[in-house]
C-alpha cells in the first residue's frame, strides 16, 4: 500500500509543476493589473508601487522567484489585502471551508446512503421511486436556489435558526450545511443505489439467507460493504470539490471561507492569491484522489493484498 | 415448426434497439421524460415566430406584474414577458447543455476507448493526463477563462465540456477494460481483425449503453454549471438569458416578486426530472441483462 | 489486527458519523437572543460594513468600508458636524486663518493622547504628512493635499525639500499651514482620513514609513487617537473596536463596542438585518425598498448623497464628436423613469454635475428630457432619424444596478433616436483598463464627493485632469476653474464663476448627468443620534443604543 | 411420516413476456438419513422447487401457485417469515453450486462461519463469540481443511475452489440441520476434488443421520451417490423410484434419452492422422505470467506452459486433458499467437509463427481458428447472426458483396441453423445454438487447424452429445485437424484419436486414445481415470469402495 501512495505522489509532482506554470501564465495575460484603480494614479506612483511588489522584472525571472518562494511554502503577499501574506489569508479562511465541507459531506453521506439503500432494498416499487425523486430533486436544486429558500422559511418566517454567520452564534452551521450537503446527497443516492443493487444480486447474499440471518444484517452487514465501494471512490473528488466549491454557500450564508477569497482575487488581479489558492486546492485534490483510491483499495481484502498490504 | 410460414419472415428478428425500445415504451416514467423533452426542444427551435412578444420589448410603466391575460407568466421589473424571456432562455439553456455534452462525449469516449482498449504504458499516460486534468481546479480556470477573454457563448460551452469528458473517459475506460477481456473481443482478434475494427465493430457499440445514460446525467449538471457560472456573472450576458440567470435574478427579488423565480425554476427543473427519467428507463431498456427474462 | 478493524471499519465510521451530526444538531438548540437586544443591554453596536477591509492605514485605504472603520480609530484636526457638515474643534481646540485665507494656525489640545497613551503633539501632524506624500506609498488620496503649498511638487518629485512644503510645527501644541490659494473648503479636508495624523513610533516598530504592506494596523499594534482603539480584527468575521480611554472627549462617548460585518452580499446583509443580527446596514437592495416604503418603516433612511451618476462620451469617437450629437443623446434619457421605475431608492434625476445644495450652490442646466428637440438635433447632426448612426457601445462593469440602468437607456435611444446601441459588461479591472486607455464609445461613471464644494467636481474636467478621460478640453473652462474661482473675493462670487463653468460643461455635455445618488441605510430604531447628512457619515461618539419599550424592532 | 413431504407443488414465474411454468404439480417425500437425488437438464425446474422450500425465490415474478411443503408436519410454504428464518439454516441448510462467488469476500471466513451462531433467529440457541469460534474450528477440521486455527480468518480469496466447498459445508452443518439441499455442489470442481467432496457429504451424512437432497444433471455423481432418483424435465416430473430401479429398468422415455446421451466408450470414426506430415510442430514452449499477487520479493512467474513440444497430425483430432488451472488454454491460446509467449517456437505448416508480425500474421490467422466455452460471452451482443458469420468471410475476402449472402446461408446448413433465423441477436438463441453460431464463424474462414477450448462443457448433456457429433461431422466434411481441450475425460475419449494429459503446465503422458484409457503409465493419469463417476450404480460404487 505504501509503493501505491508514494509513486502516486511522485506523478502528483509534474502535475502540480502544470497547473502553477498554466496559471501563473493565464494570470498574466489578464488585463487590467491589480493597482488600476478608478480613481486617476500618477505613473511614477504605479511605477513605485509594481517595484515593491517586483512585477517589474521581465516575467521569467518572476516565474523562477515565484517558484523559489513556493518550495520553501511562502505564497507571497496579497496585493489586495496589504500587509496580509497569502499563508495567512487561506489560513484564516481554510477552518470554516474546511468544517463546512466535512458537515456538508456527513449530511450528504447519511442523507445519500440511507436513501440508496432503502430504495436499494425493494427496487422499482414506491420504496425505490420515492427517495430516488427526492435525489433527484435534489441534483436539480442549485445551491444558490436552495439557499435562499431555507433561509427565508426557516431564518426569516420561522426565525428557527439565524441567518447567517459561522459559529458565532448556536445552530448557524445546520443550513449551510444542508444546502451544500443536498447536492451531493443526491449523487451519493443513485451511487449507492446501484453499488447495493448490484451486491444484491450476487450468490453470496442468497448464502447469507440461507443462514437464516435476518434481513437487516444482511443488508448492513455483508450488502453494505461491497455496495458502498463506489461510494468510497466518489468522495474523494467530491470532498475536493466541496472545499473548492463552496463560493456560493459561503456568500449566501456569510461564512468566512476560502470561497470568496477566489473569485475576488481574480476579480482584482491579486496575482499570488490566485496561484496560492491554486496550487492549494489542486494539492487538496490530488491528496483526496490518492485517499479515495487507496481507501477503495483497502476495503477490498483481495486486493489490499495484491498491493502487498500487511494482513 | 411450421418451417414454411417462417421463410416468408426471414428478414424478422427483433434488433437490440428495437427491443430496447419495446422495453422503453412499457415504462412510462421515461415515455413522460421523452415527451418532456422533445416538446421543449420544439418550443426552443420555434421560440423566434411562437413567442408573444419580443425578448427585448420593454415597458418600464408595467414593471414586475404577476400572471395576467396578456402575460402568462408575468412580467419582469423592465416589464419584459416572462414567458418569451423563459423560452429564449430555455433555447440557450438547451443548447449549452447539448452542445457541450457532446464535446464532452465525443472527447470521453474515444479517449476511454483508446486507454482501455490499448492498455499498458498509453494507457498509464492517457490516465496520467485525466489526472492532471482532475486535480487543476477547473472552477477556478473558468472564471480566469471568462475573466481574460470576456465571456462569449463558444468559449463557455468549450470550458464546461472540458471539465465533463474526464468523467465520461474514466466511466468509458472502465467499461472497455471489462468488455477487452471478453471472449467475443479474444474471437475477433483471432479472425485477425485490426485492433481499429476491433474498437469500432465490437468495443464502442457495446459501451453506448451506460455512455448514453451518463450523457443524460451530464446535461442537467452542465446547465446547473451554467447556472452557477450565471450566479457569478459570468455566465450568459444580458439581454441574452438562460435559465440560470433567470432563476438567478427570480433569487434575489423572492419574497417581492416570486413569480420571477418560480416559473424558470419549474421549466429547468422539468427539464431535469425529464432527462433522469430517461436516463433511467434506457439505462434498464439497454442492460442486456434485462434483455434476457 | 486489521482483521477486526477492517471488520468494525463500517461501524467504526457510522459511529463517528453520528457523533458530528448530534454536535452540528445540538448547536443549534436553545432559541438565543439576537444580537440587536444583547447589543442594546452592553452597548454594542453591530454594523454591517460592507466587505473586508483591504487596509486600515488610513494613507492607503479608499474604500467606504475602510472609511467607516478608521473615523472610529482616528480623528482630524477638524471635525464635521454630524448635521450639518460645518467645522466643529477636533484635536485642534481653535484656529485663526489669515486674511487673505492662505496662513492657518492651528492651537492642539493639551491633553490629546494616543490610544496608547503617548502625548500627542503638532510634531505628529508634520511627519505623518509628510509620511503620506510619499511616492512609493502610492496614495491615491495624495490629491487631497495639493492645495497646500508646494505639496504637489513635492509628491511628483521636482522638489525633496519637504521643509518648503507648508506645514510647520511652531511649538508643541500649535501648527501652521500655509495654502497656494485661498481654500474655503480646506477644513472640510482636515476631517477627511487621508489627512488624519499616524503614531510614528508604532509604524517605524513595524517597518519603514513609505512601505505599503507592514502589519501596524492589526490587532493588538494599531494605535490611533479616537474614540474607540482596536480590540481584534479576524479576516473576514468581524473587526471589533472598543472605547478608547485616552481619548480626550471619552466621557461623552456612550457606546462600548462596535462589531463591524464585512458581509459580501447585499441581499444577504439585507436578510442579517430583519433577523436582528445588525443594528445598521449600507446596502438596501433595490427591489427591497419598495417593501419597506409600502410599510413605512422606520428603520428605513433614504436621503441625499454627495455623489452623481453619469455617461462618460467619448468626444474622439466619430460619431460623438459633434456636441448636437451628445446633447441629443442626453436629452432622451428619461430619468423620472429611471430614478422611480427602476431605482426606487428616491434618487434625484440630475440635469447638471454637481449636485443641488453644494455648500448653498445650485448649478443652472437647460438640460431636460425633449425628444423632439433631440431629434432635430440628431437630424441637423446628419442622422435624420438614426439613419447612418453607427453602432454604439455602453460599457458598464458588471453589477445588477448598472445592467438595469444601461438596459432602460437602450431601450429609450431605440424608441426615441432610433438608435441601436449595444451593451457591454466588462468585469472590474477589464473595465478601468478600457477607460483609462480611453477605449470606450459611452462609459458609466460615478464620482462621490470627498468634500462638500463643487470644486470637487468640476476640477474633474479640467483638461489634465486625472480623471477627465473624455477626451474634452476648453481653455476657457480651465481658466475660470484654475485662476479665477480660488482667487474670488466671496463666497458667493466664487459659486458665480463656478456656475458659469458648469453651463459651459453642460454645453459641450461631454458627460451626461443622470441621477443624484442617495444613501439608503437601514437602522434599527433603538439606534439614537444616527444622523443622515449628505456624506452619510456616521459620529459614532454620538450615537448610543437605547432599547424602545414596547416597539417591536 | 417422511421427514419431508412435499405434494402438488406448482410454481409459476409471472415475467414481462408471459407467464413461465417453472414447476408443475411436483411431489417427493425424504426420510432422514436418505439421499434423494433430482436429476434434469438446466431450465427444468430442480431448482426452484427446493429454494421455494426455504422462501429462497424472488417474489416479484415468483408465485406459488399451489401445493404444500410438510417439514416434520409444519407447512414450509405458508409459515411466517419469522418462522422461517428460525428454519433456515438450522433445520434446513444449503450448499450451493459455485464457491468462487458463494462467500462473502469482504468478510474472514472465520466470522460467516460462527454468523448462524451468533445471530441466531431464536435468542435461546445464541451462542457467544467464544464457544462459536471454539465449534467452528472443530467443524473446519470435521470437513478436512488442515490447521483451521490460523485459517479461521483468513478472507475467502485465500482458499482454492475445493477448500472453499468444505467452507460451505461447515457453513451449512454449523447449526446441525435436519435436511441438507445440495444445488450441483461439485459442478464446478475438477473430477479429483468432485469425488473428495462426494466423498465427504457421504461420510457427514451417515455420522449426523441427515436427510440430503442432491440436485444434478450428471447421472454418474447420482448414481453413485443417491439412494432415491427423481428424474425432472420442463417442471414436470417424469420418473421417480430408487436408484437401481431408475439406471436399470426405466421406463420413461426421457430417462432413456438422457442415460444414452452420455458419451462413454471408444471413439467410433476411423482415426484419419496423416502420420509423417505434422500440421503444428510446437517446441520448448514456455508462456509465463508475471505474479502479481506475491509481487513483493522480486519476480515470482506462474508457469502457466513449462516447456512444452508436441505435434498436432493433419487430419488428426488431439485431446488435451488436465484440471482447472493446468495450462491447457493457455497452452491452446500461445499456439494461436492469442497469449504472449515467453519462449519457444511454434512452427504451422513449415512457418514460424513468432516471429511474424501481426500484420503478417493475418492471412496465417484465416488458417487456425478457435471455439470458446462460454456460447453467451464469444459471441458479440450487438451483432446479428449475419454479421457475425459474414464478417470473417468479407474480411479475408473469400466472398463479395452478392455471393456473401449464399455462403452465410450455406454455413448455416452446416451448423443446422434454420436461415429464418439470419437477422436474430444472440440473446434470443440456446446455449446449443449460439455455440452452432460459434462453430460456424470458426468454420467460415475455411481453416485447417481448429482449437476448441472446452466447447462443451457449459452445455446440457443432450445438446452436448449433438455439438459433439456435429465437430465430428464437420471434421470429416471440411478435412480438419483439431486440439480439443477439456477438463470432461469421457468427452475427451469419444471424441479424440489421440489423448495428452497436462498437469501444472507440464504434459504428463500422451497416447493413443484407448492405450491410454487401457493402461495408463502415469500415477496421475490414473488418478484422473479412476475419479471419473460412472452412471452405472453397481459399477460406481464399486469405484467408490476402492478409491
Amino acid at each position: 500500500m505504501l509503493r501505491f501512495a508514494l509513486n502516486r505522489l511522485l506523478q502528483a509532482i509534474p502535475v502540480l509543476l502544470i497547473v502553477i506554470s498554466a496559471t501563473f501564465l493565464l494570470v498574466h495575460s489578464a488585463p487590467g493589473g491589480p493597482f488600476s484603480a478608478d480613481k486617476a494614479v500618477p505613473p511614477e506612483v504605479i511605477k513605485a508601487l509594481e517595484a515593491q511588489y517586483n512585477l517589474d522584472q521581465p516575467l521569467w525571472q518572476q516565474y523562477v522567484s515565484y517558484l523559489g518562494d513556493v518550495l520553501r511554502g511562502d505564497f507571497g503577499p496579497s496585493f489586495k489585502y496589504s500587509g496580509r501574506t497569502v499563508n495567512e489569508l487561506i489560513a484564516a479562511g481554510l477552518p470554516a471551508t474546511a468544517e463546512l465541507a466535512l458537515y456538508a459531506m456527513l449530511v450528504a453521506l447519511v442523507i445519500g446512503i440511507s436513501a440508496g439503500v432503502v430504495a436499494a432494498m425493494r427496487p422499482n416499487s414506491m420504496q425505490d421511486y420515492l427517495p430516488m425523486s427526492a435525489a433527484m430533486l435534489g441534483i436539480c436544486m442549485p445551491s444558490f436556489l436552495l439557499g435562499p429558500l431555507l433561509v427565508l422559511v426557516f431564518g426569516i418566517h420561522l426565525e428557527w435558526l439565524p441567518v447567517s454567520g459561522w459559529g458565532d452564534i448556536p445552530g448557524d452551521k445546520i443550513m449551510p450545511s444542508i444546502t451544500l450537503g443536498t447536492g451531493y446527497a443526491a449523487y451519493i443516492a443513485r451511487l449507492s443505489r446501484g453499488g447495493m443493487l448490484e451486491v444484491l444480486s450476487q450468490d453470496y447474499i442468497r448464502t447469507a439467507r440461507a443462514k437464516g440471518l435476518s434481513e437487516r444484517s444482511i443488508i448492513f452487514k455483508h450488502a453494505l460493504r461491497g455496495g458502498l465501494i463506489p461510494v468510497v471512490a466518489f468522495l474523494g473528488p467530491a470532498f475536493a470539490g466541496l472545499l473548492g466549491g463552496s463560493f456560493v454557500v459561503e456568500t449566501i450564508f456569510q461564512i468566512p471561507g476560502l470561497g470568496r477569497f477566489y473569485v475576488q482575487a481574480a476579480f482584482n488581479r491579486d496575482y499570488t492569491m490566485i496561484l496560492g489558492m491554486t496550487i492549494f486546492f489542486a494539492t487538496l485534490i490530488i491528496f483526496f484522489n490518492l485517499l479515495s483510491d487507496m481507501l477503495a483499495i483497502w476495503l477490498n481484502p483481495k486486493l489490499r493484498q495484491q498491493a502487498g498490504g500487511n494482513n | 415448426m411450421v418451417a414454411d410460414n417462417l421463410q416468408q419472415q426471414e428478414e424478422c428478428g427483433t434488433s437490440l434497439w428495437q427491443d430496447a425500445w419495446v422495453k422503453l415504451s412499457k415504462n412510462y416514467l421515461a415515455l413522460f421524460g421523452l415527451g418532456i423533452l422533445c416538446l421543449l426542444t420544439v418550443v426552443s427551435l420555434l421560440t423566434p415566430w411562437i413567442a408573444p412578444y419580443g425578448y427585448e420589448e420593454q415597458n418600464l410603466l408595467l414593471g414586475a406584474t404577476g400572471p395576467s391575460l396578456d402575460h402568462w407568466l408575468g412580467t419582469d421589473i423592465f416589464g419584459r414577458d416572462m414567458l418569451t424571456r423563459i423560452m429564449y432562455g430555455g433555447r440557450v439553456s438547451l443548447t449549452v447543455g447539448f452542445i457541450a455534452t457532446a464535446v464532452a462525449l465525443l472527447i470521453g469516449v474515444l479517449w476511454g476507448a483508446i486507454a482501455g482498449f490499448v492498455g499498458g504504458r498509453t494507457d498509464a499516460v492517457m490516465m496520467r493526463i485525466v489526472d492532471i486534468m482532475y486535480a487543476l481546479p477547473f472552477m477556478i480556470f473558468i472564471v480566469l477563462l471568462m475573466v481574460v477573454f470576456g465571456r462569449n457563448i463558444l468559449l463557455l460551452f468549450l470550458a464546461i465540456g472540458a471539465v465533463e469528458w474526464l468523467t465520461m473517459a474514466r466511466i468509458v475506460r472502465s467499461q472497455v477494460m471489462a468488455l477487452r477481456k471478453q471472449e467475443f473481443v479474444e474471437a475477433a482478434h483471432s479472425l485477425g481483425l485490426s485492433e481499429w475494427t476491433i474498437i469500432r465493430r465490437h468495443i464502442i457499440p457495446n459501451t453506448l449503453g451506460p455512455v448514453i445514460v451518463y450523457t443524460t446525467l451530464t446535461i442537467p449538471s452542465v446547465m446547473l454549471l451554467e447556472a452557477f457560472l450565471s450566479f457569478l456573472g459570468l455566465g450568459i450576458q444580458p439581454p441574452q438569458s438562460s435559465w440560470g440567470l433567470l432563476i438567478n435574478y427570480g433569487v434575489e427579488t423572492m419574497e417581492e416578486y416570486p413569480w420571477l423565480l418560480i416559473f424558470p425554476g419549474i421549466a429547468l427543473s422539468l427539464t431535469l426530472f425529464a432527462l433522469n427519467f430517461l436516463g433511467d428507463g434506457l439505462r434498464d431498456a439497454l442492460d442486456p441483462r434485462t434483455a434476457k427474462d | 489486527m486489521t482483521r477486526q478493524l477492517t471488520d468494525s471499519f463500517f461501524t467504526l465510521c457510522s459511529t463517528i458519523a453520528i457523533i458530528l451530526l448530534s454536535t452540528l444538531l445540538i448547536s443549534g438548540c436553545g432559541s438565543s437572543e439576537n444580537n440587536v437586544t444583547v447589543g442594546n443591554r452592553t452597548g454594542t453596536l453591530h454594523w454591517g460594513n460592507g466587505t473586508e477591509p483591504q487596509s486600515l492605514d488610513p494613507h492607503i485605504a479608499t474604500g467606504v468600508p475602510e472609511h467607516k472603520i478608521i473615523i472610529a480609530l482616528m480623528e482630524g484636526l477638524v471635525l464635521k458636524d454630524s448635521k450639518t457638515l460645518e467645522p466643529r474643534p477636533g484635536v485642534a481646540t481653535s484656529w485663526d486663518i489669515s486674511d487673505d485665507g492662505r496662513v492657518y494656525t492651528f492651537y492642539l489640545r493639551k491633553n490629546a493622547r494616543w490610544s496608547n497613551g503617548d502625548r500627542h503633539n503638532a510634531h505628529d501632524y508634520v511627519w505623518s504628512w509628510w509620511r503620506a506624500l510619499q511616492p512609493a506609498l502610492g496614495n491615491l488620496y495624495a490629491y487631497m493635499y495639493f492645495s497646500i503649498e508646494n505639496a504637489k511638487e513635492y509628491y511628483e518629485g521636482t522638489l525633496s525639500d519637504f521643509d518648503q512644503v507648508g506645514v510647520k510645527a511652531l511649538d508643541d501644541f500649535t501648527l501652521q499651514v500655509r495654502l497656494k490659494n485661498p481654500t474655503p473648503y480646506f477644513l472640510q479636508l482636515l476631517d477627511h482620513y487621508s489627512l488624519y495624523p499616524v503614531h510614528r513610533p508604532t509604524i517605524e516598530k513595524f517597518g519603514d514609513a513609505d512601505e505599503r504592506g507592514t502589519r501596524w494596523t492589526y490587532e493588538g499594534n494599531l494605535v490611533g487617537n479616537g474614540a474607540f482603539q482596536l480590540l481584534e480584527w479576524k479576516i473576514n468575521r468581524r473587526v471589533v473596536v472598543e472605547r478608547n480611554p485616552h481619548y480626550w472627549d471619552a466621557d461623552n462617548v456612550r457606546l462600548n463596542k462596535i462589531i463591524f460585518y464585512p458581509t459580501e452580499n447585499a441581499i444577504t446583509e439585507e436578510r442579517m438585518f430583519r433577523a436582528g443580527q445588525l443594528h445598521y446596514s449600507g446596502t438596501v437592495p433595490a427591489d427591497k425598498i419598495a417593501t419597506y416604503q409600502s410599510r413605512n418603516d422606520p428603520a428605513l433612511h433614504i436621503d441625499p448623497y454627495l455623489g452623481t451618476y453619469f455617461y462618460r462620451l467619448n468626444v474622439r469617437v466619430p460619431q460623438l464628436q459633434d456636441k448636437r450629437v451628445r446633447r441629443a443623446l442626453g436629452m432622451t434619457i428619461d430619468r423620472e423613469q429611471i430614478a422611480q421605475r427602476i431605482l426606487k431608492a428616491g434618487q434625484i434625476p440630475a440635469y447638471a454635475m454637481t449636485p443641488p445644495n453644494t455648500m448653498g450652490y445650485y448649478p443652472e442646466s437647460d438640460l431636460e428630457f425633449n425628444p423632439e428637440e433631440a431629434k432635430k438635433l440628431l437630424a441637423e447632426a446628419g442622422y435624420a432619424n438614426g439613419e447612418g448612426f453607427p453602432a454604439t457601445e455602453i460599457l458598464y462593469n458588471t453589477s445588477e444596478g448598472h445592467r438595469k440602468i444601461a438596459v432602460a437607456i437602450q431601450q429609450m435611444w431605440k424608441n426615441h433616436l432610433n438608435i441601436d446601441v449595444k451593451l457591454l459588461n466588462q468585469e472590474w479591472k477589464v473595465y478601468l483598463n478600457s477607460v483609462n486607455g480611453r477605449d470606450y464609445e459611452i462609459a458609466r461613471a460615478g464620482w462621490i464627493g470627498d468634500y462638500v464644494d463643487p470644486n470637487n467636481f468640476l476640477d474633474m474636467f479640467l483638461c489634465n485632469g486625472g480623471n477627465n478621460r473624455t477626451g474634452w478640453c476648453n481653455k476657457e473652462y480651465d481658466r475660470l476653474i484654475l485662476e479665477e474661482a480660488p482667487t474670488a473675493k466671496s463666497h458667493s462670487e466664487r459659486l458665480a464663476i463656478f456656475t458659469a463653468a458648469e453651463k459651459m460643461l453642460l454645453e459641450d455635455m461631454p458627460v451626461i448627468p443622470i441621477y443624484i445618488y442617495t444613501s439608503n441605510n437601514l437602522v434599527n430604531t433603538s439606534v439614537k443620534n444616527f444622523n443622515d447628512n449628505i456624506l452619510n457619515q456616521p459620529s459614532f461618539k454620538e450615537i448610543y443604543l437605547e432599547a424602545d419599550t414596547g416597539v417591536e424592532n | 411420516m417422511a421427514l419431508l413431504e412435499v405434494n402438488g407443488l406448482t410454481i409459476y414465474f409471472h415475467t414481462r413476456n408471459g407467464l413461465v411454468k417453472a414447476v408443475d404439480d411436483v411431489s417427493f417425500a425424504v426420510d432422514a438419513g436418505e439421499t434423494l437425488a433430482i436429476v434434469g437438464e438446466s431450465g427444468s425446474g430442480k431448482s426452484v422447487t427446493c429454494y421455494s422450500l426455504l422462501d429462497l425465490l424472488p417474489k416479484p415474478p415468483a408465485v406459488i401457485e399451489a401445493g404444500t411443503a410438510l417439514f416434520d408436519g409444519e407447512d414450509l410454504l405458508t409459515c411466517h417469515p419469522a418462522r422461517m428464518r428460525e428454519i433456515r439454516g438450522s433445520d434446513i441448510a444449503v450448499i450451493f453450486q459455485d464457491p468462487m462467488t458463494s462467500l462473502n469476500p469482504f468478510i474472514s471466513i472465520g466470522e460467516q462461519l460462527i454468523e448462524p451462531l451468533i445471530y441466531h433467529q431464536n435468542k435461546t440457541q445464541r451462542k457467544d463469540r467464544k464457544t462459536a469460534r471454539k465449534m467452528a474450528i472443530d467443524l473446519l477440521d470435521e470437513v478436512g481443511i488442515i490447521n483451521p486455527e490460523a485459517r479461521f480468518d483468513c478472507y475467502p480469496h485465500e482458499f482454492s475452489g475445493g477448500m472453499r466447498q468444505r467452507v460451505m459445508i461447515a457453513m451449512a452443518l454449523i447449526n446441525q440441520p435436519g435436511l441438507l439441499i445440495c444445488d450441483e455442489p461439485t459442478t464446478a470442481l475438477d473430477v479429483t476434488i468432485q469425488a473428495q467432496i462426494l466423498e465427504l457429504i457421504k461420510k457427514l451424512q451417515k455420522t449426523r443421520d441427515v436427510a440430503v437432497i442432491f440436485i444434478s444433471h450428471d447421472l454418474g455423481v447420482v448414481a453413485g451417490i443417491a439412494d432415491k432418483v427423481m428424474v425432472m424435465c420442463d417442471g414436470t416430473v417424469r420418473e421417480a423410484g430408487d436408484t437401481a430401479q431408475i439406471f436399470y429398468h426405466s421406463e420413461n422415455d426421457y430417462t432413456k434419452k438422457l442415460l444414452a446421451a452420455i458419451p462413454e466408450g471408444a471413439k467410433v470414426q476411423p482415426n484419419r492422422a496423416e502420420k509423417h506430415k505434422p500440421l503444428v510442430e510446437v517446441s520448448h514452449l514456455k508462456t509465463y505470467f508475471s505474479d502479481s499477487s506475491k509481487a513483493s520479493d522480486g519476480k515470482q512467474f506462474i508457469k502457466a506452459v513449462d516447456d512444452v513440444s508436441l505435434n498436432i497430425q493433419r487430419g488428426e483430432i488431439l485431446g488435451l486433458v488436465g484440471e482447472s488451472g493446468s495450462g491447457k488454454s493457455t497452452l491452446g491460446r500461445s499456439i494461436l499467437q492469442l497469449a504472449p509467449t515467453t519462449s519457444g517456437t511454434v512452427i504451422f505448416d513449415g512457418t514460424v509463427l513468432g516471429d511474424l508480425s501481426p500484420k503478417q500474421l493475418v492471412p496465417w490467422r484465416r488458417r487456425m481458428q478457435m471455439i470458446f466455452q462460454d456460447p453467451y460471452a464469444s459471441l458479440n451482443p450487438r451483432m446479428t447472426v449475419y454479421e457475425t458469420l459474414s464478417e470473417p468471410l468479407l474480411y479475408h475476402g473469400l466472398a463479395n458483396s452478392n455471393t456473401i449472402d449464399q455462403q452465410v446461408r450455406q454455413l448455416m446448413d452446416d451448423v443446422g441453423l434454420a436461415h429464418s433465423q439470419m437477422r436474430k441477436y444472440p440473446h434470443e438463441f440456446s446455449g446449443g445454438q449460439r455455440q452452432r453460431i460459434a462453430i460456424g464463424r470458426a468454420i467460415a474462414t475455411r481453416p485447417e487447424l481448429i482449437i476448441a477450448d472446452e466447447p462443451v462443457s457449459a452445455l446440457d448433456v443432450t445438446i452436448q452429445a449433438q455439438i459433439l457429433d456435429l465437430i465430428l461431422a464437420l471434421v470429416e466434411r471440411h478435412n480438419l485437424t483439431m486440439l480439443f481441450i477439456s477438463h470432461d475425460l469421457s468427452v475427451v475419449r469419444y471424441i479424440s484419436d489421440r489423448v495428452m494429459v497436462m498437469n501444472k503446465g507440464v504434459i504428463v503422458e500422451s497416447a493413443e486414445t484407448e492405450t491410454l484409457w487401457a493402461n495408463p503409465q502415469q500415477e496421475y493419469t490414473r488418478q484422473l481415470l479412476k475419479a471419473i463417476p460412472l452412471a452405472d450404480p453397481k459399477q460406481e460404487r464399486m469405484r467408490i469402495g476402492n478409491i
